[in-house]
């Protein structure tokens, strides 16, 4: 766009009460109980996928606390097998597809907005349409816990065993499809943040401007479009196969089980990262603040996260060690893993620098960091050992792994995700949470995390498999397993402190101010809470943390937006300079009418394909609603050629 | 319980060469990692609570350190991917003669065993336990006949997954005698935590007696209560599924029940092999393993005890 | 939206009321479905009754025409009829249900009654020209195991209990063999 | 408030096509998800493939090529129409825009008319073996998706006769054009692996 277009002003006068009535007037909230089914504001919809995800946890969290009360003692009678299997099922299918992705999702579908300077999402009613799709995912899942359906072949569902035959009744079709609804949502999701960060930065935010955590959402995202492709496939076949008899893992007609473990992994491997990226980008934020000086290595950084991206899908076979691989093949994947923590070492080398170079700030936040370390570092480096074909061998399905990723999930996910919402919760709602409640609170998880989960390195040397329901007396493992139960326990406590803090701070913490931890960062410029259009005016970036260049109301911003409807500001790819302004529609019910006929399709194929036509039907006027446009649109005749 | 006491089944306990060469690798990465760990965390620690000097540290000096960091990781992980290879080649190399090769075949929630030989009559098939002879190498296949089992004795070598349709081969040596458990380490379903087999690592005579035994029909004694035991057996439902050489029972869905007393365990490694777990097997299995697939029998008790003297008699 | 509204709201009325009729019917039909019933009881009829080839049975105890299958429409207990299907080689007669030596078991109609209680008799019984007698052999739960798979065969069972196809070699299911 | 330093943007345009359009991202993010739902399944075959030394399966006779060959040669020109609306759409013709997309629609659905003949010419069903499982979720997928356009084309037919056009619908309408050239294109891919792929011997090569 020329630039003749565009003309700077040197001190200009703002009504900012006129400017504050006319955008809270145009991006007001939807109201009464219809309302919350037309909301397509970013911040509303991304704290429902914190909300709604940490429901989850807590439901993941309690099936954990049965499991290990099970095997608390040897022998135990206190679970049956087949309850075992479904607790643990649902355990891992509850963490990784109804937690920890759409928590991270949320937190992005939450911040990036705010971080990159513009009013909402690219696409905000694709953006609803999303997280109805991950709601009725879980409610699908656990409904059919409470129909006697839970699924109970494991969170990878190995063919045979999760097959027609071995696994009757609809409990696996259960599962895979709820798969299809989560993972639609995450695709939805990733749409929403590539778009979002390449069209919507505000000006002047060029690629060396973007902050960290946006990066690794950028990144996630793209992992997720390259990823979730491939579960959904293999879900997808694996329902073909139980319901009109498809042959993909069928060894007797051609079909192969191991088929399975490869398109499951191409995903699973990509999801760890999925889950990780995110929380390095948020102990970058982290780090940069309570250092209180710029990242040391940005472009090493955002380098790292990218490679990170890239080997994360060359890895997908180190899962299938023991499946019986050519030697060679199992090299070039022992290799591959190991490759992978070249990058992720950097990204340490790089906080370290950043805490040696600045003058760190022992926050609650920082000690989440400091936990992540503790934690992250342990299972990253019992994840290098897990590389080797050799060693796997020996510790593959056993506690060991069962350690090792919960060392990597927890420490290199949830650490950093309590540490961001402890962090973000001024900008969320307006108050601090209590430090000192905070500060216990971490030291509680830090402890109970390690003394569940550090004796399982140990169990699983000592020959105890994963997934069994018991285990005998004179096996030797009776009291590491009680000390992990104890552990457990630990953890639960831990966790209930975390959300007292946070509901007794919602309701009477202290104000925070604007930018309570003096952050560098966008998000800090607007106020606490943030108003439903994050920026009175957009502001205009000239470096990485703006905040530390200039006073927030120093910093130079964008006029001649309409207030009268939603309107953003589109700037170009690479160096972000404005290039037309764009409308994002408002409030409206047609993604969740969308929602309810893509929920009855997928429910109701899970019994006869047919309801999957049906739901395509039942799909079609919402969506002819959702972008039938109205007649005020002003026509305009003729577009000007891209260049 | 005494039955059972005296095996071992650890990763870091190893018996063999196999898992010899696995331990220290695992031994090598223990001590790297460990040091690795406590850099970090020093590092981390320093740089929260060092004097702040003045003027700050240039960024340079930062810049020097973290490459100089990143090139000890590549040359540590390179270290450590080459020490791998030379382990997968050590587990790799075949340099032997005259092995033993026994087919193991997963089964929900039991192991089918078939010592083969290049004479069909020498072939032995049995269930849940193997001997092998200390000091030779053996050959283990790996197969399913359901689901995707996974066979790991950790004393010896590494574990190897069993798939339908597929046949994966290991191979691994006892140097020390001894009993070596195992457990399925893939989950299998619902009986996945009762999928155990006894390893037992002997002197090569014993070894080759035991062989002998096991290539022999059933040879009880021949009481008159072992004869009536043996007539309950042959017209109850047990020889749909079991097989007894010898006697009709011929059925193959369940363990071979030929030698079943010189068996040490029951149920795939659940229970002792005493005469009164095995009445209870018998008699409501699915209390002790729900879910397995052996129906509940119903033996007046006047007949229990032939049956059971029958069983026990099967040497 | 404002001039929508009541009508929304009537609406989301009408299909909250729906999902929750949804709900229960799928609550009804699941719990038969889905039960997995592990402890059952052992074979009531003897122990060692000698193997009958014929229907001639004088005195004995016979199941009650028209008595309730257990194992009817439950996922699990037609898996497991499966199962039992080949380890008690009813296939080296009836091939996959197909038919060999024995009738074929995908007709809707059998030559002994097609209801569950005839099969079970057939099953227990035995029938001339070959079919022989199970009774006392195989536990009753068994044999209605696979009673629900014979019938699941010809499709009287509920499809969404009957499962898509067989892992094994050569275990063509119904949809295969039409 | 008074600001130092302000950037007046009250002037650039509330619309623009292409590449500057977030729109136009976020259809490319799609048909990127498809692509890589097609890859994997596409990697599937391949993997499946090389279990056997035949293929097809002796026991199935491959496919007939004519009709899905005159198929291929319908949805190919389909294009031309499509292509040739875009234009229109670019100068803002909608009527004759409109003409050229009713006419894609006409092919359209010739494409899904000859498309159920190709299904019923397979002789073999899903349910047959692994071989016929491959292909009918292939070409099923392929079909979803071909739906899945035309009932936007037609949508946006509706939308262009009635006459309710704007900036919007415009860069809607040539995005459609562009999901349509996909769905072409990936039929090429399926066309040659599905029925060329499998007479090509390596002797050949």
């Amino acid at each position: 766009m020329s630039a003749d277009l565009l003309s700077t002003i040197d001190q200009y006068e703002i009504d900012e009460a006129a400017a504050k009535r006319d955008l809270e007037n145009s991006w007001r909230a939807p109201g009464g109980f219809i309302g919350w089914f037309q909301e397509v504001n970013h911040k509303a919809i991304g704290l429902r996928y914190i909300v709604t995800a940490f429901i989850f946890l807590i439901a993941g969290g309690i099936e954990a606390l049965l499991m290990r009360y099970q095997l608390a003692i040897p022998d135990h009678r206190f679970l049956n097998p087949n309850l075992y299997n479904e607790i643990f099922t649902i355990h891992g299918s509850t963490m990784m597809f109804l937690f920890a992705v759409p928590v991270m999702e949320g937190m992005g579908i939450y911040l990036v907005p705010l971080m990159i300077g513009t009013r909402n999402v690219a696409f905000p009613r694709l953006n609803a349409y999303g997280y109805y799709m991950f709601l009725f995912g879980g409610i699908f899942l656990y409904a059919g816990i409470f129909l006697n359906m839970a699924p109970d072949a494991g969170w990878f569902a190995y063919t045979p065993l999760s097959g027609p035959q071995f696994s009757p009744g609809k409990r696996l079709d259960f599962w895979a499809q709820m798969i299809t609804f989560t993972e639609l949502s995450a695709l939805v999701v990733a749409i929403e943040i590539i778009v979002t960060v390449i069209k919507l930065r505000g000006p002047g935010m060029s690629l060396d401007r973007i902050p960290i955590f946006v990066w690794a959402m950028l990144v996630q995202s793209f992992m997720v479009v390259f990823a979730m492709p491939a579960v959904m496939d293999a879900s997808g076949m694996l329902m073909m196969d139980r319901t009109i008899g498809t042959h993909f893992f069928n060894p007797a007609e051609g079909g192969d089980p191991l088929l399975w473990q490869h398109t499951f992994w191409f995903f699973g491997h990509p999801e760890v990262y999925i889950i990780f990226i995110p929380g390095t980008g948020m102990v970058a934020e982290l780090v940069t603040v309570f250092s209180r000086r710029p990242i040391f290595g940005y472009t090493a950084i955002v380098l790292s996260i990218i490679s990170t991206g890239f080997i994360g899908f060359g890895l997908w076979v180190h899962h299938m060690f023991a499946t019986g691989l050519p030697q060679l093949g199992e090299s070039f994947f022992t290799a591959a893993s190991l490759l992978i923590t070249i990058p992720t070492g950097v990204q340490f080398f790089c906080w370290l620098a950043t805490m040696w170079g600045g003058r760190p700030k022992l926050t609650v936040p920082f000690w989440y960091v400091i936990s992540f370390f503790i934690i992250f570092v342990a299972g990253g480096l019992s994840g290098v050992m897990i590389a080797s074909v050799p060693f796997d061998i020996q510790v593959h399905d056993t506690f060991f792994i069962v350690a090792h990723f919960h060392y990597v999930l927890i420490g290199g996910a949830v650490f950093p995700l309590l540490g961001a919402i402890y962090y973000w919760f001024p900008k969320m709602t307006g108050r601090l949470q209590d430090d000192r409640l905070g500060l216990i609170t971490c030291w509680i998880l830090l402890i109970g995390f390690n003394l569940t989960f550090f004796p399982m390195h140990w169990l699983g040397l000592h020959g105890m498999p994963r997934r069994v329901y018991a285990y005998s007396a004179n096996s030797g493992w009776a009291s590491m397993n009680a000390l992990a139960s104890i552990g457990a326990v630990v953890i639960a406590v831990g966790g209930i402190l975390y959300l007292v803090n946070i509901f007794r701070s919602k309701r009477d913490g202290g104000f925070s101010g604007p930018n309570p931890w003096q952050a560098g960062t966008l998000e800090w410029m607007t106020d606490s809470p943030a108003p439903r259009y994050n920026f009175l005016h957009i502001p205009i970036v000239s470096g990485r943390e703006p905040l530390w260049e200039r006073p927030s109301d120093e910093i130079p911003l964008v006029i001649g937006l309409r207030t009268d409807r939603r309107e953003v500001l589109v700037t170009r790819t690479l160096e972000a300079s404005p290039d037309h302004r764009y409308v994002l529609p408002g409030p409206t019910i047609w993604p969740f009418w969308v929602a309810v006929g893509t929920g009855i399709g997928f429910t109701g194929s899970v019994f006869n394909m047919w309801w999957f036509v049906l739901g395509g039907f039942i799909c079609f006027v919402p969506f002819v609603g959702w972008f039938w446009p109205h007649r005020n649109i002003n026509f305009v005749p003729k577009m000007e050629k891209p260049k | 319980m005494i039955a059972l006491a005296g095996f071992t089944q650890s990763a870091v306990n190893p018996a063999g060469p196999q898992s010899a060469h696995i331990y220290h690798l695992w031994h090598l990465y223990l001590w790297i990692c460990v040091a690795v760990w406590v850099l970090v965390i020093a590092f981390l620690i320093a740089g929260l609570t060092r004097r702040r000097p003045q003027p700050q540290t240039p960024d340079t000096k930062l810049r020097r350190s973290v490459i100089t960091a990143t090139a000890i990781t590549i040359g540590i992980l390179f270290f450590m991917l080459v020490a791998s290879i030379q382990t997968g080649n050590a587990l790799a190399t075949r340099s032997f003669t005259k092995p033993v090769s026994i087919e193991i075949t997963g089964h929900q929630w039991w192991w089918e065993v078939h010592y083969q030989f290049s004479q069909p009559d020498q072939e032995v098939v049995t269930a849940n336990e193997i001997h092998i002879p200390v000091g030779r190498a053996v050959i283990l296949k790996a197969t399913s006949q359901d689901v995707i089992h996974s066979v790991w004795i950790p004393n010896l070598d590494g574990k190897i997954d069993a798939i339908p349709e597929h046949v994966n081969t290991i191979w691994l040596r006892a140097d020390k005698p001894g009993i070596y458990r195992r457990q399925c380490a893939e989950f299998c379903g619902m009986q996945h935590a009762h999928m155990a087999m006894l390893v037992f690592a002997e002197p090569e005579p014993k070894f080759e007696r035991w062989l002998a035994d096991q290539r022999s029909g059933a040879r009880s004694s021949a009481g008159a209560v072992v004869m009536r035991g043996r007539q309950i057996f042959e017209n109850a439902p047990c020889l749909l599924c079991h097989t007894i050489r010898g006697t009709g029972a011929a059925g193959t869905t369940g363990p071979d029940l030929t030698h079943l007393a010189s068996r040490t365990t029951l149920a795939a490694g659940t229970m002792p092999n005493t005469p009164g777990n095995l009445a209870g097997w018998i008699t409501d299995s699915q209390r002790i393993k729900p879910g397995n697939n052996m129906p509940p029998i119903n033996v007046p008790s006047e007949d229990l005890q032939p049956l059971l003297s029958f069983l026990e008699s099967l040497r | 939206m404002v001039r929508s509204t009541g009508i929304m709201k009537r609406v989301t009325k009408g299909v909250l009321a729906c999902a929750s009729v949804l709900v229960l019917a799928t609550l009804a039909s699941s719990c038969k479905r889905e039960s997995r019933t592990l402890r059952n009881e052992p074979p009531q009829r003897g122990l060692y009754d000698a193997a009958r080839e014929s229907t001639n049975e004088p005195g004995g105890k016979l199941p009650k025409i028209g008595m309730p299958s257990p194992a009817e429409g439950n996922a699990y207990a037609i898996s497991q009829g499966q199962r039992l299907f080949d380890w008690y080689n009813c296939s080296g007669c009836h091939a996959q249900g197909g038919g060999g030596m024995g009738p074929p078991l995908m007709d809707r109609r059998f030559t002994y009654g097609s209801q569950p209680a005839n099969i079970y008799d057939t099953i227990v019984r035995g029938r001339p020209n070959g079919m022989p007698t199970w009774g006392g052999r195989i536990p009753e739960f068994q044999v209605w195991q696979l009673v629900a798979y014979v019938r699941s065969l010809s499709g009287s069972e509920p499809s969404a209990a009957t499962p898509g196809r067989s892992d094994g070699l050569e275990k063509k299911t119904r949809a295969q063999l039409q | 408030m008074t600001v130092e330093r302000a950037l007046d943007v009250s002037n650039l345009p509330d619309a623009a096509p292409g590449t500057r359009a977030p729109v136009w991202w976020g259809q490319i993010g799609m048909m990127l998800i498809e692509t890589v739902v097609f890859a994997i399944i596409i990697a599937s075959y391949f993997y499946i493939r090389l279990g056997f030394s035949v293929w097809p399966p002796p026991d199935i006779a491959p496919p007939e090529l004519w009709w899905p060959t005159a198929n291929l040669i319908l949805i190919l020109l389909s294009c031309i129409p499509m292509f040739i609306g875009g234009k229109a759409i670019d100068e803002g013709r909608i009527g004759t825009a409109a003409f050229w997309l009713g006419l894609n629609i006409i092919m359209a659905l010739g494409f899904l008319a000859i498309r159920i003949i190709e299904f019923n010419l397979f002789n073999f069903k899903w349910s047959t073996d692994v071989y016929g499982s491959l292909i009918w979720i292939l070409v099923g997928l392929h079909t979803m998706h071909a739906i899945a356009d035309t009932t936007e084309s037609i949508v946006l037919f509706g939308i262009m006769v009635s006459g309710r056009m704007g900036a919007k619908q415009q860069i809607a309408a040539k995005l459609d054009g562009i999901y349509w050239y996909w769905v072409a294109a990936m039929w090429v891919v399926l066309y040659i692996l599905i029925y060329i792929y499998p007479s090509i011997r390596l002797g050949m090569l």
